[in-house]
Order: C-alpha cells, then structure tokens, then sequence
C-alpha cells in the first residue's frame, strides 16, 4: 500500500541530493529512504542512512524502518547527524 | 521560559557572553559555570577559513526543552544558553551556555550536561570550509 | 606569567569576566570554560550581610604557582584567574577562572582543578557577617 | 635550647590573639604553639591547632611540629584554613 510523500532533506542530506525536497511514493520509511537513495545516486545513500527521520513533524525515534508507515501526504524530513556548538 | 531557566535562544547575530551573565545573575547564586564555543582555525589538524551553522525550523523548541531538561537538576539556580547560526569566521561565538547553582561543583557539572545534551539532541549542522578550499558537514561523513 | 598564563591577580578593585575572556582568547581555542564566584547572600542557611577577603602577602605568588601548575595539562591552550579581595557586597565577583582548550571535556575538567587549586593552596581567607550581626572566619571554626 | 621568635598570626587567628604578632623563646614549633595558646586563652589555641605554619617564609608542611627546631630570629606565621573563592 503505497502513498504519496514528500521528503525534505536537510544541511548534507540536501547537499548530496541537490534539491531541498521532492515527491516520492513509497510505502514505508525504509522504501522511501531506498527510492531517494537510487534516484540521487552515489553519496546520498550513505548520507540517509546516518539519519534521524521526522515523519509530519514526529521523531521516528529508533523505530525500525521498515515498520513505520508513511500516510498519505505525509512529509518526512531527513536529519543528518547534529554538530551544533 | 521555564523559571529556571531565563534565556535560551538560536540566533543569526553575534553572541555575547555578559547578556547570558546578567540572566543568571542573583542573590543566592554562589557558583556560576559558564561554557563559550568559539570557530577553531582547525580541525584535527585541517586548517578552517570559514564555518556556518544551520538550523532545522524546531531547533529553538527543542533547545527549549533540553535547557529544562538540563537544568531540573534542583541544584540549579538559572541557566541560560545562546547557539549562533548563519556563516561565522575563526574566533566567534558560536554557543554560550551559562549555570548558576549555590556551589561550584554543581555549576560546573549541569554546565557540562547542558551543552553536551545541546550538541546531541538539537537540530543544528555545521558546514565547514577548509584553508585548501575543500568543505564538510561535520558528522555526515561526506 | 607563563606562556599558558596569561592573568593571574589578586586585586582589591572590582572584577570583570570580560577582562579574562579577552585574556585568554585565541584562534586555536575551541572550547572556554569560566567560573565566576560570586558573594551569595546566604551561607549555609544564615543569611549573610556582608563579606571580606584578606591575604597573605605570598598569595598573588602562591596564586602563579598554582596556576601554571593546574595549566601545566598539555590540552591547555591558556588560562586566567583573579581573586578579589578586601569587603564585598552580595552578588560582588570574588572569582574569576578561565580556561581554553580545543575541546570543550578539557576546558570544563582544567577550569574546575583551577578553581579547586586557588581554593585549597593560596593563603587568602573569608571573613562574614551575618545579618544577625554575628561574624565568622569561614573554616577557622571559631 | 631556646630560641627568641616572632609569631605573626593571620586572619582568625589575629582575631582570636587580638595582636598582629609578638615575641616569644621556644626551641620548637610545638612549644611556641602551647606558648602562645596559653598567653591568649580559650579560643586561640583551636584556631593555632588548625593553622598551617611558615618559618621564615618556608612552608613547616606536614613535618610534626615538635621536630621543627626554630632558628633564633625566626620569623614563625600562623595561617588559618584557606578559604578563597
């Protein structure tokens, strides 16, 4: 069961992916964190995959993946690690 | 602002260390612990020209709730703690984090705890620049 | 001074943390940690009035010789400290101590063994006077 | 042998001698301490008991008092527990 999503990337995700955000359909976090990874070929991937996720402005926390369930519309939002101070 | 704590903002203008003093100020503050992160002119041993942080829109909140967090220690008296954003040069602040309690020991200790938590858990990423041109978000391991 | 000392005065005027901030500034310097003491209006659970340091004539030497040697860790990139004395109002700044390091987990562990060291070796002492008009010389216990 | 001596006293101990310093003949740190314990009464000799010792501008440290042998001339201080900062 597919949805249409938007995924926002942030400070490296967004370098690596060229784009601030894009539309995606995909079922689950971790389909939408593979269909991104292969449409942004070689660094995206590795950047994603060091990511915290929002999923409409909620932590996905350390939920796995591939069990969080993405509604239709929602937007997720891709988090590289902080280095903030 | 929790009563405790009197300052917690991410901020696009210079920071300075005597506006985090006076909001922790107080008659029964014995002991004040101040942190003050400034623009390194290195990295390891990679020399830095320039460096930016950016923030995700909920960094405030979230600084918000970590500063609370950080100081219901009931020893704590006041806290306050400022994060720059936006392009910063070698030498500037980039985070002032203050603690006052009745002992130094305590200060010290919720001081550590704030920035440590502040760097861990709020939506803030640093780009840098190096001498030789080359660049890198710090910690996204590109 | 040392090279890394950069300030260490016992003084009877007014003290500032900006004058240690700038002292110990630096490009290599990545993370600073301070400590402000300052006079509480409350000892223990008696409220105090008011507050006076005096010292021995060695202290501003004793006060080098600690200094260099809690900055003697290589992580140490420079460091300050000043200690008032004579009579002090409430909220008055008895302390000021501040230590820079690349790293912040050096700054915080070097400024508290500083403040720890000043405490404990330079002959300087604290007398108070209650707001009930009693009076103490703090750890002479008479 | 005896040895004519200063003791200067600081802060509480000023306080509890009601003079700045004074002479004294004792031979060592010990009987200088009982000296001047027993010449000011009931609360000097608890601040001396709790004072660290120069002699002639040198640290006694932790060497027992009765073993410190005081030069003729000396110049004997009483420094009560520090309490800076």
């Amino acid at each position: 069961m597919s949805a249409g999503v938007v995924l926002r990337y942030w400070a490296a995700a967004k370098a690596a992916a060229g784009v601030a955000e894009e539309s995606f359909t995909a079922g689950t976090l971790a389909e939408l964190v593979d269909a991104a990874g292969a449409r942004h070929g070689p660094s995206l991937p590795a950047v994603l995959a060091r990511c915290s996720y929002l999923v409409d402005e909620v932590p996905v926390g350390t939920r796995a993946w591939a069990s969080v369930w993405l509604p239709d519309g929602a937007v997720v939002e891709a988090l590289p690690p902080f280095a903030g101070g | 602002v929790g009563e405790r704590l009197r300052l917690a903002e991410i901020r696009a203008t210079a920071l300075t260390v005597d506006e985090v003093l006076e909001a922790v100020a107080g008659p029964r503050a014995g002991g004040l612990a101040v942190f003050v992160g400034t623009v390194r002119d290195h990295d390891g041993s990679r020399p830095v020209r320039q460096l930016a942080y950016s923030a995700h829109p909920s960094a405030e909140r979230v600084l918000h709730q970590v500063a609370d967090r950080a100081l219901s220690d009931p020893q704590v008296l006041a806290g306050a703690v400022l994060h720059r954003v936006g392009p910063l040069q070698v030498g500037d602040v980039a985070i002032v984090a203050a603690v006052a309690c009745a002992h130094r020991v305590d200060a010290f200790a919720v001081c550590r705890r704030l920035v440590d938590d502040v760097k861990s858990q709020v939506p803030i990423w640093k780009h840098q620049v190096f001498a030789d041109g080359t660049e890198e978000w710090v910690g996204a391991a590109t």
